[in-house]
């Protein structure tokens, strides 16, 4: 750990075009793209990445939106910062989820600066939007030099930190479709401590037919218990096209665990980490149950 | 390479030549003198270095400080009003809200932030837009309530102006 | 009364536990050398009395002392 | 009562307005004109000859301006414990061998943070690694690698203790029961880290040195034995210090190569620790493995005790010595324990050393013994708040040999204390329990290991003209509120207010000699001889208005409210300010000024006086995740008279925040001597969401040996939380632990250990 940050160029584009253009001047190992650089200062002063060029794109503000209709659903700009997501009264009104998961995403210093896009970019493994995009279907979308493309959440993150973006590409927005009717979504994140990081965490979208008996659908994702969010499949089966039960949903809870790929680490043992997705997915489901129940 | 810092601090402006590899924080305590921000942690995890950046409450040790550019940042130096403390700062003093005071001042900005958004906020308000600020004196307990006196201060004085 | 006299400095006392108090209180090479030629190991000693009830260590060397350490008038 | 202006009234930080508004400076803030900065380079082995030190590229750097090893220094050892010149065991920069991760090996002093830095990659060190030892039971076999090589065993200090005859009252006991802790450690985490700037003046051969210290006199003459220079060549000066808490008690080499780079350079050099070395190079609590054997009647009376700790060092010596001495008086407190047997002993081992931490000694021990004797309650079928009240110490109460309790009022607290849990916690949920331990602890040591002549505390008192104070002492407000209380007690006896007086603090130029801030000593000790300043004074001003009243006088004179006034007779009197200039004028205008010290004596082995109590949480445990929710706290305690209540408040708020912290998720990672989470994102402590509420109750009694009566105010309570949090978890859900730091993944084993035991049981 140094005290002080290594030299490095510094640009900052005032639009998506320019920036795409600047990174695909510089060599992937000497550029970084920073945006509100919450964790990318950090790794800089560990000195685990030490970028000889800089692309600062804070100040892009095109990118700092949220929309949402009927049709087209949610739409957040890259450069939309944690804090917005959170007390946006259109998240707040179609999907609370996000704002109740934003309220335990580090600090609010944090959330002030740090932007979504830099989140989701960045790949770590327990970080608590992706989960909760995953759950909810959502899509992002990508420019490039040679146009753009979209990727489900769920295969945005490839492993530790690794993601499907190529070096001169960028994350640009995060689309959510509206939800259908009778659907409920919960995410909470198991930490011994509030605001921490995740040991394990859980989001689950149910959507019941419409007698509110059946879940016709259902999107469970994983966060921290392996090396990048996933979608535990399984489970998914387990309640898909049944009627929920408590025996059912300790079933999914069961067969989530054994989906998950956790490691042990310094604090946390893998089987510790399993049990936890047990009771989490048993617990998050049904409360996703109950508020599909409501809607 | 040198690059231009034009941002107004505690309502002065300033134009600056600063290292791209400059933090915030380092430009306010090493080139302005304001020593009331603290840097506490190196990542990311106390912030004690918080200030306000356009009304908001932010960690300086982690913006660089040419991502300012344009922008008003406030530190603990601008929050009394010349010699007449800030009823926040007075009901710090008032509750016994720091011992050591090495946090205080990002404890300060933070607090100054919640408030302007929320004039009465509850204690778990006041503990969710805090918890990012470590403190190792105090068990918090006395922050809370210092924060929530100010609250009803500042609600007093701005009826007290209501009804001038 | 005879009492008795550290074998290794100039300590004196009438009790022999007393002295295997001060014995191993002492982390200077002299004791325990001493211990290491009276087929004592000052580890062993530490064991016994650093993570077992009963006093076994003092015990031990009291023993000791109370067979080997000079006596004074 | 209220026969007091001052003392006992809820009186504002004399520190406030310079720490609200961000004027206060710290050392971490200082620079002085030509400055340059320091930094250490660092061993990355546990245990290392070192075999060659190549600077020349280092040197090569532009804005290098030196670059020092340990073959530079002056080669001065020092420690704490200066009385036993071989437990003087530091150095500047290692020479010879490294002997843990963090070590010191280089200095270099440079134009900037980061020149500094970038010159230290350039030093090349070859280093012959050697095998290590972190166990301190593998440190004590006959084959085991050592630290230390006059050490043998690695052993660096023992303590035995003993009175009464142990082995007939365990024959006599109606239930015995053995219990074995692991008791880890726990890092200070002060928010300003360690740091000195140090001027070094070549034409006077003076140097003048700025630290984040707790102790400047223990800095001074850590510096002095280190660099081989008189004392009184050398200046301490304490600014604010943003915490200590035990941390800042010895001299780091952070002040000492500051000091040897300036005496280089002929120019300011400051030292400042980033948080990762703060975390891996600076002390922390002691960690040890400690056996307790009790011995109890049917009815829960303690007959004997006996009790085994190891503590795990680390490479040097610090107060950790201290800690063992402590460790085997408070794991007695707050009960009478009449037959006890202690052994401790302190081993080397390869890692960074521990030291005094908060409630040292006690916070490990209390742990023990107080979950040891909830379960033996729980055996006995005894309340676990009348098991204590059973065995509680009473006035006068006196351990032979050892140490003697004149003000004690643990009874009333635990009284107190039952009556307030029924009344506010009638009901609990389910997997929801209360927890009690008890806690008590010095104020200020009696030892003088530091082997100073001087008097354990000083002070001088001047009075200006026009009635105002200049208040000189060394004590060390390192956050903790003592500058408050100084000039309370200043206020109270010369009966002026707090504002007059104008406080000159820890510059060991101009004040008098005092020993800092550990052992929660300033306010009796510093208060006893502020007091003592200040009574002198005094006089001199009674005796000049005993003379203006005229002849047979046979009322009292009383100075208060700023008058100076016959106490039966409040209307015959003078204004203060009045005697202030005619003691003046009348004599020949010299100064007024008092001097007070004081220095403990016939109290036994280890502390004037005790301040004690108990705390109580209440938690709910998920048996499914093993999660524990802190809900809410209450501590009824006895610190004598309280001198600012809102101060002690304050105290107790932070020492419980540390105390459940060492319960429930501070813990310091090691693989292999190297501390994996050296940082407050890894490190994880207490923030505002998960501390509970805490409820404060005074039982106030009177210390004979106090300034006013008071005594110990609020360290004790960072030993019960750990302990409490235990019992809680313990009355939920019925786990045992034989470890502090509860994490969720810990306490669900526990869980499922206790329901595997009640299966088989059935």
């Amino acid at each position: 750990m140094k005290t002080i940050l290594n030299d490095f160029e510094h640009f900052a584009p005032k639009t998506v075009e320019e920036a795409l253009d600047l990174l695909s001047r510089y060599g992937e190992e000497e550029c970084k793209i920073v945006a509100g650089g919450q964790s990318l200062l950090i790794l800089m002063k560990q000195r685990l990445v030490t970028p000889k060029y800089l692309i600062d794109i804070k100040g892009i503000s095109a990118l700092d939106y949220i929309t949402f209709d009927e049709q087209q659903g949610l739409k957040i700009g890259a450069l939309t910062t944690h804090r917005a997501i959170e007390k946006s009264p259109v998240i707040e009104k179609y999907y609370p989820v996000l704002a109740e998961m934003e309220q335990n995403v580090s600090s609010v210093e944090t959330r002030n600066w740090g932007t979504i896009g830099g989140n989701i970019s960045h790949g770590d493994p327990s970080g608590d939007p992706a989960p909760v995009f995953i759950a909810l279907n959502g899509r992002l979308r990508i420019a490039g030099l040679n146009g753009e493309r979209t990727v489900e959440a769920e295969d945005f993150t490839l492993g530790y930190f690794e993601t499907v973006l190529g070096h001169d590409e960028l994350l640009t927005e995060i689309q959510v479709p509206a939800l259908p009717p009778h659907t409920g979504v919960k995410y909470t994140k198991f930490s011994q401590l509030q605001g921490d990081y995740a040991t394990a965490s859980v989001a689950v979208s149910i959507t019941l037919e419409a007698k509110k008996k059946t879940c016709s659908d259902v999107r469970i994702a994983l966060g921290a218990v392996a090396p990048a969010p996933m979608r535990a499949k399984k489970a998914e089966e387990i309640l898909r096209g049944e009627k929920i039960s408590d025996d059912l949903l300790a079933r999914a809870g069961q067969a989530a665990s054994e989906e998950a790929s956790p490691t042990t680490d310094a604090e946390v043992s893998e089987e510790y980490k399993r049990e936890l997705v047990k009771v989490l997915v048993k617990r998050v489901a049904k409360e996703a149950f109950e508020r599909a129940k409501k809607a | 390479m040198k690059k231009e810092l034009k941002f107004k601090v505690n309502g002065e402006d300033y134009d600056l030549w600063v290292e791209p590899k400059t933090l915030l924080v380092q430009v306010l305590r090493d080139e302005l003198g304001l020593k009331g921000t603290k840097w506490a942690c190196d990542s990311g995890a106390c912030c004690a270095c918080t200030v306000m950046v356009d009304g908001r409450a932010v960690k300086s040790c982690s913006i660089l400080a040419l991502q300012v550019n344009g922008k008003e940042v406030m530190t603990v130096e601008g929050l009394a009003n010349g010699p007449e403390l800030h009823p926040l700062q007075q009901a710090f003093i008032d509750n016994w809200a720091f011992q050591c005071g090495f946090c205080t001042s990002g404890q300060l900005m933070a607090a100054k932030a919640l408030l302007d958004e929320n004039p009465d906020p509850t204690i778990d308000e006041i503990k969710i837009a805090m918890d990012g600020h470590l403190c190792r004196c105090t068990g918090y307990n006395m922050i809370s309530e210092a924060i929530q006196d100010a609250a009803k201060r500042l609600q007093a004085q701005k009826q007290q102006e209501g009804g001038k | 009364m005879a009492n008795y006299r550290c074998p290794c400095c100039r300590k004196i006392t009438s009790d022999t536990m007393d002295l295997a108090r001060h014995f191993l209180g002492q982390t200077d090479r002299k004791h325990k050398d001493w211990l290491k030629t009276k087929g004592l190991s000052y580890a062993q000693l530490i064991r016994w009395q650093g993570t077992e009830f009963g006093n076994k260590g003092y015990k031990a060397l009291a023993e000791l002392l109370e067979k080997e350490a000079p006596r004074v008038e | 009562m209220s026969e007091y202006s001052v003392i006992g009234k809820p009186i504002k930080n004399v520190d406030g307005v310079a720490k609200v508004t961000g004027e206060a400076v710290y050392a971490f803030d200082m620079t002085l004109p030509n400055m340059l900065y320091g930094k250490l380079l660092r061993s990355p082995h546990p245990h290392a000859k070192i075999i060659s030190i190549d600077t020349t590229e280092a040197q090569k750097l532009p804005g290098v301006k030196a670059i020092i090893t340990g073959k530079d220094t002056p080669g001065g050892k020092w420690g704490l414990w200066r009385r036993y010149p071989e437990l003087c065991d530091q150095t500047a920069l290692a020479t010879e061998k490294v002997r843990y991760i963090g070590e010191p090996v280089a200095a270099v002093a440079a134009t900037s943070i980061d020149i500094a830095e970038r010159a230290l990659d350039l030093i090349q060190v070859e280093y012959e690694p050697l095998p290590a030892v972190f166990d301190p039971l593998e440190a004590i076999k006959d084959d085991a690698p050592l630290v230390h090589e006059d050490f043998e065993n690695n052993i660096n200090a023992t303590r035995h203790i003993e009175w009464g005859n142990v082995d007939e009252a365990f024959k006599a006991a109606d239930y015995i029961r053995e219990d074995r802790f692991t008791l880890s450690s726990q890092h200070h985490a002060p928010m300003e880290v360690h740091n000195a700037l140090a001027s070094y003046d070549k034409g006077t051969g003076r140097l003048t040195v700025w630290a984040s210290t707790q102790s400047p006199y223990f800095l001074q003459l850590g510096l002095a034995d280190a660099l081989k220079m008189r004392e009184g060549d050398i200046r301490v000066i304490k600014p604010h210090v943003g915490g200590g808490f035990g941390g800042k008690n010895s001299t780091m080499p952070e002040s000492v190569n500051a000091a040897l780079l300036s005496k280089k350079t002929g120019r300011p050099v400051k030292i400042v620790y980033n948080r990762e070395e703060e975390f891996i190079a600076t002390e922390h609590r002691t960690a040890m493995n400690l056996a307790i054997k009790i011995g109890l009647k049917k009815d829960g009376t303690i007959l004997a005790k006996e009790v085994k700790i190891i503590t795990d060092g680390g490479a040097y010596t610090g107060l950790g010595a201290t800690t063992l001495y402590l460790a085997g008086t408070f794991i007695t407190f707050p009960y009478k324990t009449p037959n006890y047997r202690y052994d401790g002993f302190r081993t080397y081992t390869n890692t960074m050393w521990s030291s005094s931490m908060r409630g040292f000694g006690a916070v490990s021990t209390v742990y023990a013994a107080e979950t040891q004797l909830d379960r033996a309650a729980h055996d006995l079928g005894i309340d676990p708040l009348e098991i204590r009240r059973r065995n509680a110490m009473t006035p006068g109460y006196e351990a032979p040999g050892q140490y003697k309790v004149e003000s004690c009022g643990i009874l009333e607290c635990i009284d107190k204390m039952k009556e307030r849990v029924k009344e506010k916690w009638p009901k609990l949920e389910k997997d929801e329990g209360i927890g009690f331990a008890t806690f008590a602890y010095m104020s200020g040591g009696i030892f003088n290991w530091i082997d100073t002549p001087y008097a354990f505390s000083g002070a001088m008192v001047k009075v200006n003209i026009d009635g105002t104070v200049d208040l000189f002492t060394q004590a060390s407000d390192i956050g903790q509120g003592s500058n408050t209380v100084a000039a309370m007690i200043c206020a109270e006896v010369l009966g002026i207010d707090v504002e007059d007086i104008r406080l000159h603090l820890g510059d060991t130029a101009i004040t008098l000699t005092d020993l800092g801030a550990w052992g929660s000593r300033e306010t009796l000790m510093n208060g006893n001889a502020i007091k003592a300043a200040a009574e002198e004074v005094k006089k001199k001003l009674i005796s000049v208005a005993r003379m203006k009243l005229g002849e047979n006088i046979v009322y009292d004179l009383v100075v208060k409210n700023k008058r100076i006034y016959l106490e039966l007779r409040p209307e015959r009197g003078f204004s203060y300010y009045d005697i202030v200039r005619d003691a003046i004028k009348e004599n020949d205008g010299e100064p007024l000024i008092g001097i007070g010290h004081y220095t403990p004596h016939n109290k036994g082995m280890i502390s004037p006086a005790y301040g004690m109590g108990i705390q109580a949480v209440r938690a709910k445990v998920d048996r499914e995740t093993g999660h524990i929710e802190l809900r809410d706290v209450i501590v009824v305690h006895d610190c004598g008279q309280t001198i600012n209540p809102l101060g002690a408040r304050g105290q107790v708020e932070g020492s419980t925040q540390m105390g459940l912290g060492f319960g429930l998720c501070e813990e310091i990672l090691m693989d292999n001597g190297l501390i994996i989470n050296p940082s407050f994102v890894d490190y994880k402590l207490i923030r505002f969401r998960d501390m509970p509420p805490i409820e404060l109750i005074d039982v106030p009694t009177y210390d004979p040996e106090g300034p006013f009566g008071a005594k110990e105010a609020a360290e004790a309570t960072a030993s019960p939380g750990a302990a409490a949090l235990a019992n809680a978890v313990y009355h939920a859900v019925g786990a045992e632990f034989d470890t502090n730091v509860l994490r969720p993944e810990k306490v669900l084993k526990a869980i499922r250990e206790k329901e595997k035991k009640d299966r088989a049981g059935k």
